[in-house]
C-alpha cells in the first residue's frame, strides 16, 4: 500500500499544517512608539477620541465590579484588558451601524451609545436594563454564545437587499468559534456576499478552556478562509490598529466588498464574571502591574500620547474627574428608578395581550395563583 | 375568484398573494427557489419574484432561523420554509432563545414579523424523522403563536393572516393533507383568525378535540358512531394551539360533558394534557366522564411499515369516545 | 461513612463514586475540568481521574452530546454537563434525533448509557436564559429517562442509579437547591430508584405534587395550612418524571379527592398539565374539586429584579391549594 | 482613512480569496489511461475487487430504482454514478472499523458487509431493516443531514482512548458542509486528534442547490486547513484514486496521525430520490450516454482493466449474471419476510418497558384505544 507522506509527495494534494501563524497587524508598540506610516491616517482628535473612551468604559467596568461586590448589581463580566478592541471597532462604526454584543462588550456597546443607566440598570437585574433607545441600533447582550453572529448576517442582508450601505458588526470570543453557529453565520456572510464584520476577541480562555483546547488551528482569523473571506489578525491591545482595521473592513463593505472576519487577540485581566474565580485555572498572581502595563491598550496609546505631546497629566486628571462624576450621575440616576414591577413581565411577550397572559397578570396583581 | 385547490396550493396561493402585495415578505429556504420546494409549496414564486424575495439557502436550519430573525429584525418580514418539522431540531436554539424572545427581551423596541413554515407529521411514508408531531414544543415557548390548519381554504387564510401578524408564527402543515383533497380558495387576499377554533359538527353526547390530519379522522368517527350508535358529537377544529380558543373548547364540554382529544404526536406530554388540563380545571363539575387522550403512541414514530398502527384511526377515536359516551 | 453534603457535593461524590467504579465512565463538557465546573460539581475530579477521563471540551453543545453519542455506542459511558439547560439548545438536535432513538433505531444492537447533567430552574439571579425549566420536552420524547432530584442524598442516589442504567436519561439538577441546605449522605455506592414519586408528607384533604426546587415550597405551604387551617395534605416528590410513578400519583387522590401541581415551567404546556390529565383520566371519580395548577407564567423567565414573582411560591401554593380544598 | 488595499499591501494581513482551486487527485483517466507509478500500489485482485463491488451495487442500486416504480419499495435515494466514491473509500477499512453513512451511500454500507436483504428491508419501510449484524460496526442511514459525524467523532475518540487502532468513516454530501455540526465535528476532531475520516462527497447538489450556493469556498477539502487538519480533493469517479487516498488517510488514523478531510468530486446521474423531479432544477437531458461515459467510474475502470488485458467481456457477462442471480435472491428472500408487526414498534424504546408502553402495546394489541 501506498505511504500517506509518499502520496503527499507525489501528488502534493494534502495540505499540510501550515507552520507560520497569520502576522499581527500592530501599529503601536507597549512602548508607545509607532509605525509613522499608519499614524498618518488618523488625526490627534481620533486618537484622543479613543484613548478618552478606554478610560471612561474602565471606570465603568471598576464600578461595576465594586458595586456587584457592594450588592448593588448581580454578576457582572468584567472586560478590562479588552478596551482597546471594543473601543476601537465600536469608534470605526456609524450611528446608524447595528452592533451585536455580547455580556463582555459593555465597553462597545457603551462606545457605540447604549446609556450608561441603562446599562447599569440592566446588571441590576432590572427590566428597563433591556431598553433600546428608539435611534439605536443594537441588541441588549446575547447571552447563548454564537447564536446572534446569525442575527447580524440577516440584519446585513435586509441592507443589502434594501441597497442601504449599512454594516453590521457583530462581536463574540475566542470560545463562541467552537459553537455550529459560528460556521453557519460565515457561510451565510460568504456565500449572500454580506456587508458584516465578525469581531472576535480572542482573549484566550472560554471561562477556564484556554484557546489551545478550543481549535487546534493555530489563529483564528485564518478560519476566514474557509469560508472564501478576508481574515485579519489584528493587536487587540493595540487601539489604533483595531480601528484601522474595523474602518478598512467596515469600508470594504459598504462598498460592496462582502465580510471579514478578525480576531483581536487580547486577554482579560480579571476574572470571566465576578462569580468565577481565575485562580483555579490561571496563574492570575504572574499578571501583576508589569504584565498588564505590557498589554495594557491604555499605558500603551498613553504612551504615545506623551511621546507626541498631545496628551498631558493633567489632561488625565481632568478626563477621570470628569468620568468619575459621569459614572456617579449615572448610577444614582439608575438607582433611582424604582424597581421593575412584577406586572411587566407580562409586557411585550406578544404585540397584544392574549387572554392567559392577561388571567397571569390580573392574579398576579391579586395575589393569586397561576 | 375562487378555485378549486388542494391544501399545498393553498398555500403557495397565499404567499403569492403575499409577495404581490406587500415588498417585505421574503421567501427562504432549502430548495424552495428553483426547485419550488419539495413539496411544490413554493412553486413559480422564484421566477415570478426573483432570486432575492425567494432564496435558496444552504444546508442549514440554525442558518436560516437565525438569518430570518436578523431579517425581521431590519425591516423585513420572512417566511422560513423549513424542510420537514424535524428538521427545525438544529435550528430550535434560534426558535426558543431568539424567535419567541426578542420581542420582549427587548421590551417591544424589535418585533418579529415572521413565519416559520413546516410540514409534519406521519402518514406519506416518509423515512426517519420526517413524520413528527412536536406542537407542544412550541405551545410551551412563550412568545410563539402555533396554528395549523386542517383544510385548504383555512391554510390560505391563516398563513396570510400569519404573515400579517407582527409576532412570530409556527405554521404547521399537515404533510397528510396536502394533497388529500380540494375545497373552494377565494383568490386574492383573506384572513382566517388565529386564535379561532372551528366547530365542525354539532352534537350532545361528547366533545372531540382535534388538530391537522386529526380532524378528518375525528369527523369519520364521529360520523360513523352518529350512524351506528346514534351518538352526536361536538367535532371541533382547534386550529390554534398557542393560544388555545378557551371559550370554544370549555362551551362545548359544558355541554356534552364529555370530552375525547385526538392528536397523532405522543401521549405523554403531548398538547392533549393541556386541553385536559384546562378541562379539569375549569369545567370539572360538568364532567360525565374520564377525560379521553386518542393519540400516537409514546415510541419514536415507527418506520412506514406499521407507520398506520402509530397513528390514530377511526377505529382509536371510536373506542375512546365509546369509553367516554358509556361511563357510568 | 455518611457525610453531611449539600446537593451539588452530593453530585460530585456520586461521579467520584462512579469513576472509581467503572473505567467507562467518562466526564465531558465546559470548564468540568481543570475548574472543576461552574458550579463544582467535578471539583477535583479531573486531577483525580486525569485529563482522559474528566475532559474539557470545547464550546459546543452539539459537539459535547453529539460526541457522547458516539462514546456510548463505542463502550464508554459519559456523563455530559450542559451548563445551563437553555444551552442545551443547540445540541437538542442530538438529543431528539440520536439520544433518545439510538435503541429503537438499531433495533437494541446499540444502547446509550448515557447521562445528560444539567443545573436547570430560577430563582438564583441568573442572566438571561440561566433560569429555564424545560423539563416537559424530555418527558414529551420517548426513549429519555428523565429526573430530578429535590434533596442531596436522592440527588447521589439517583445520579447513580442513572449512570447504570443502559438508558440515556436526562439529570436535572435544581439549580436553587445546589447548596440549599445539606443532609446525611451515606459514603460509596447506593441507589435511589429512577421510577419512584416519595410521598414525603401524608394526609387527607388535598395531594400536592412537586419536583425539583418547588418541592420545599409545596412543603412549607403544606405545613402553613395545617397551621393555619388544620388542613393534611400528602406532598408528593414527582423525581421521575419520565415515567410517572403514576400508582403513587393515583393512589394519594383517591386518597384525599384533591390534587395541585406545583411546577416552575410555564404553565401551558408544562408537564403539569400531563399530571393533571392522567388524574383526570384515571381517577375522575374520586375528585371533588378542580385539578389545580400553580406553575410558572407563560413568560419568558424575567430578569432576576422580578424572577420572584416569576416563580411559584409559598402564597400562591397556599392560595391554589385553598381553592382546591374549600371548592363546592 | 485608510483604504483597505492599501492596509493589506502595508501589511500583508489581510488573506485574499485563493484563485488556484486545489489540485484533483487521480490515478484513471476517463478514458482508462492510467498513472503507472500510482498503479504499482494496488494489485490485479484489488483492482478486481473494487470493480466487481462497483457493478454488484450498481445492479442493486437500479433494482431498488425498479421496485420502488412497482411499488414494492418506499421512496429511495439512489447513488448511480457515486460508486466509485462509496466502493473505493469502504474497500479501504478494516472489517473491525465503522461506517457511518448517509441515506445515499447504500453502497458504502454494502460493501462493508451489510447484508442485501438488510438493505431491501430498509428500504421497504421495514422494522427489521434497522437490524445491525451483531459483528458489523455500521449504522443505518442518517437521515438529519451531518449531525452523524459527531457520533463518528465519539466513536473515534473512544477507540482512541481505549489505544485501540480503530478507524471511524463518516459519510456525508456536499450540503452537509453548511451545517453547524459539520463544524462541530472537525473542531472536536482536530482538537483530540481523533482517527476518523471525513469523507465528503461532492456530487454538485443538494437536492436542487448546486454547490456555488451552499458554499463560498471553491472546495470542501481546503476547509480541512481551519481545523489544522489534512485535507485530500480526489477524483471520487477514480475508484483506485479513492482507495488510495482513502488507504492512506486511514493508514495515518490508525497511526495516531489524527483525522482527514476528503472531498471525492463526483456526481449522482439520477434524481435526489425517486419522488425528486432533476428536470426542475439541472438539463437531465443533457446528461446523455456521453456525458456519463466520460464521468463513469465503471466505465473508466472496465477501460483501464481490457487495456491491461485483465479483464474480458466472457468476465463481464458472468458478473452481470451472478450479481442478478444474488440480487433476485436476496430480495425474494427480504420480500417472503413477513411484514413488520405493529407492536414491534414499542420493542427497544428502553431497556425495559415502561408502564405506559407496555399499556399502549396491550390496547395496540387489543385494538384498543392509546
Ligand atoms: C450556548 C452557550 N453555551 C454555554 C454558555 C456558558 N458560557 C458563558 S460564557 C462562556 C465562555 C465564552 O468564552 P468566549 O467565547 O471566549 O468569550 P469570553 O467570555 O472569553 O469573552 C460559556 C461557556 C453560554 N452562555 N452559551
Ligand atoms: C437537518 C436536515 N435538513 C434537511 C434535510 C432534508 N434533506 C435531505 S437530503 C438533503 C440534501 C443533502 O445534500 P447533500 O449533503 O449534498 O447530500 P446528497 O443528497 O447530495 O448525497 C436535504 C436538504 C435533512 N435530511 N436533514
Ligand atoms: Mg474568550
Ligand atoms: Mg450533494
Amino acid at each position: 500500500m501506498i505511504a500517506e507522506n509518499e502520496l503527499s509527495q507525489l501528488t502534493g494534494f494534502f495540505r499540510h499544517r501550515e507552520n507560520d501563524v497569520l502576522p499581527l497587524f500592530r501599529v503601536v508598540q507597549p512602548d508607545g512608539k509607532a509605525e509613522e506610516s499608519m499614524l498618518a491616517h488618523l488625526t490627534v482628535e481620533q486618537i484622543q477620541k479613543i484613548y478618552r473612551q478606554m478610560v471612561r468604559v474602565r471606570q465603568f467596568d471598576r464600578k461595576s465590579i465594586a458595586l456587584q461586590r457592594q450588592g448593588k448589581m448581580g454578576t457582572y463580566a468584567p472586560f478590562e484588558g479588552q478596551e482597546a478592541a471594543q473601543v476601537g471597532s465600536a469608534l470605526a462604526l456609524r450611528r446608524s451601524d447595528w452592533v451585536f454584543p455580547t455580556y463582555r462588550d459593555g465597553a462597545a456597546s457603551m462606545t457605540h451609545g447604549m446609556p450608561l443607566k441603562t446599562m447599569f440598570r440592566y446588571w441590576m437585574g432590572q427590566l428597563d436594563g433591556f431598553d433600546v433607545p428608539d435611534d439605536l441600533n443594537i441588541l441588549h447582550p446575547c447571552v447563548p454564545i454564537a447564536t446572534h453572529l446569525l442575527h447580524a448576517v440577516g440584519v446585513a442582508w435586509a441592507a443589502k437587499l434594501r441597497g442601504e450601505d449599512t454594516v453590521s458588526i457583530c462581536y463574540f470570543g475566542d470560545g463562541a468559534t467552537s459553537e455550529g453557529d459560528f460556521h453557519e453565520a460565515l457561510n451565510f456572510a460568504g456565500v449572500f456576499h454580506l456587508p458584516v464584520v465578525f469581531f472576535c476577541q480572542n482573549n484566550g480562555f472560554a471561562i477556564s478552556v484556554p484557546f489551545q483546547r478550543q481549535s487546534a488551528s493555530r489563529t483564528i482569523a485564518e478560519r476566514a478562509s474557509a469560508y472564501a473571506m478576508d481574515g485579519i489578525r489584528v493587536d487587540g491591545n493595540d487601539g489604533l490598529a483595531v480601528y484601522l482595521a474595523v474602518q478598512s473592513a467596515v469600508q470594504k463593505a459598504r462598498d460592496g466588498g462582502g465580510p471579514t472576519l478578525i480576531e483581536a487577540v487580547t486577554q482579560r485581566f480579571g476574572a470571566h464574571t465576578t462569580a468565577d474565580d481565575p485562580t483555579r485555572y490561571r496563574d492570575q498572581a504572574s499578571m501583576d502591574e508589569a504584565w498588564r502595563d505590557e498589554r495594557d491598550g491604555i499605558v500603551r496609546l498613553r504612551r504615545l500620547m506623551l511621546q507626541k505631546g498631545v496628551w498631558s497629566d493633567s489632561e488625565e486628571q481632568r478626563l477621570l474627574e470628569s468620568t468619575s462624576e459621569e459614572l456617579l450621575a449615572a448610577f444614582d440616576e439608575a438607582a433611582a428608578v424604582p424597581m421593575s414591577q412584577p406586572a411587566e413581565m407580562f409586557h411585550h411577550v406578544y404585540g397584544q395581550e392574549l387572554w392567559h397572559l392577561k388571567e397571569q397578570r390580573q392574579g398576579l396583581q391579586a395575589g393569586g395563583e397561576a | 375568484m375562487a378555485e378549486e385547490l388542494n391544501m399545498v396550493q393553498a398555500i403557495a396561493a397565499a404567499l403569492d398573494a403575499k409577495l404581490a402585495d406587500d415588498a417585505r415578505i421574503m421567501i427562504l429556504g432549502e430548495d424552495v427557489g428553483v426547485n419550488g420546494g419539495v413539496f411544490r409549496a413554493t412553486d413559480g414564486l422564484q421566477k415570478k419574484y426573483g432570486q432575492n424575495r425567494v432564496v435558496d439557502t444552504p444546508l442549514a436550519e440554525s442558518g436560516i432561523i437565525g438569518s430570518s430573525v436578523g431579517l425581521a429584525l431590519n425591516g423585513f418580514r420572512p417566511v422560513a420554509e423549513i424542510q420537514f418539522l424535524a428538521f427545525m431540531f438544529p435550528g430550535l436554539e434560534q426558535v426558543f432563545a431568539h424567535v419567541a424572545r426578542m420581542r420582549s427581551r427587548t421590551r417591544g423596541r424589535f418585533q418579529l414579523p415572521m413565519v416559520i413554515r413546516t410540514p409534519y407529521g406521519a402518514g406519506i411514508r416518509g423515512p426517519e424523522l420526517h413524520s413528527e408531531s412536536l406542537e407542544s414544543l412550541f405551545v410551551h415557548t412563550p412568545g410563539l403563536r402555533v396554528v395549523v390548519p386542517s383544510n385548504p381554504y383555512d391554510a390560505k387564510g391563516m398563513l396570510i393572516a400569519a404573515m400579517e401578524l407582527d409576532d412570530p408564527v409556527m405554521f404547521l402543515e399537515p404533510t397528510r393533507l396536502y394533497r388529500a383533497g380540494k375545497r373552494s380558495v377565494p383568490g386574492g387576499l383573506y384572513r382566517v383568525p388565529l386564535d379561532e377554533a372551528e366547530v365542525l359538527h354539532e352534537g350532545d353526547d361528547v366533545s372531540i378535540f382535534a388538530w391537522g390530519a386529526m380532524v378528518p379522522v375525528a369527523e369519520r368517527a364521529a360520523l360513523a358512531l352518529h350512524e351506528e350508535r346514534g351518538w352526536t358529537a361536538d367535532v371541533v377544529d382547534l386550529r390554534s394551539l398557542m393560544p388555545l380558543d378557551r371559550e370554544t373548547i370549555l362551551r362545548s364540554v359544558e355541554k356534552t360533558g364529555r370530552a375525547v382529544i385526538v392528536h397523532e404526536a405522543h401521549k405523554t406530554g403531548g398538547l392533549g394534557g393541556e386541553v385536559a388540563a384546562l378541562i379539569a380545571e375549569e369545567a370539572i363539575d360538568c364532567l360525565r366522564a374520564p377525560i379521553m387522550r386518542v393519540t400516537g403512541y409514546d415510541v419514536p414514530v415507527p418506520s412506514f411499515a406499521v407507520e398506520d398502527a402509530y397513528l390514530p384511526d377511526e377505529d382509536r377515536v371510536k373506542v375512546g369516545v365509546t369509553e367516554a359516551v358509556t361511563y357510568e
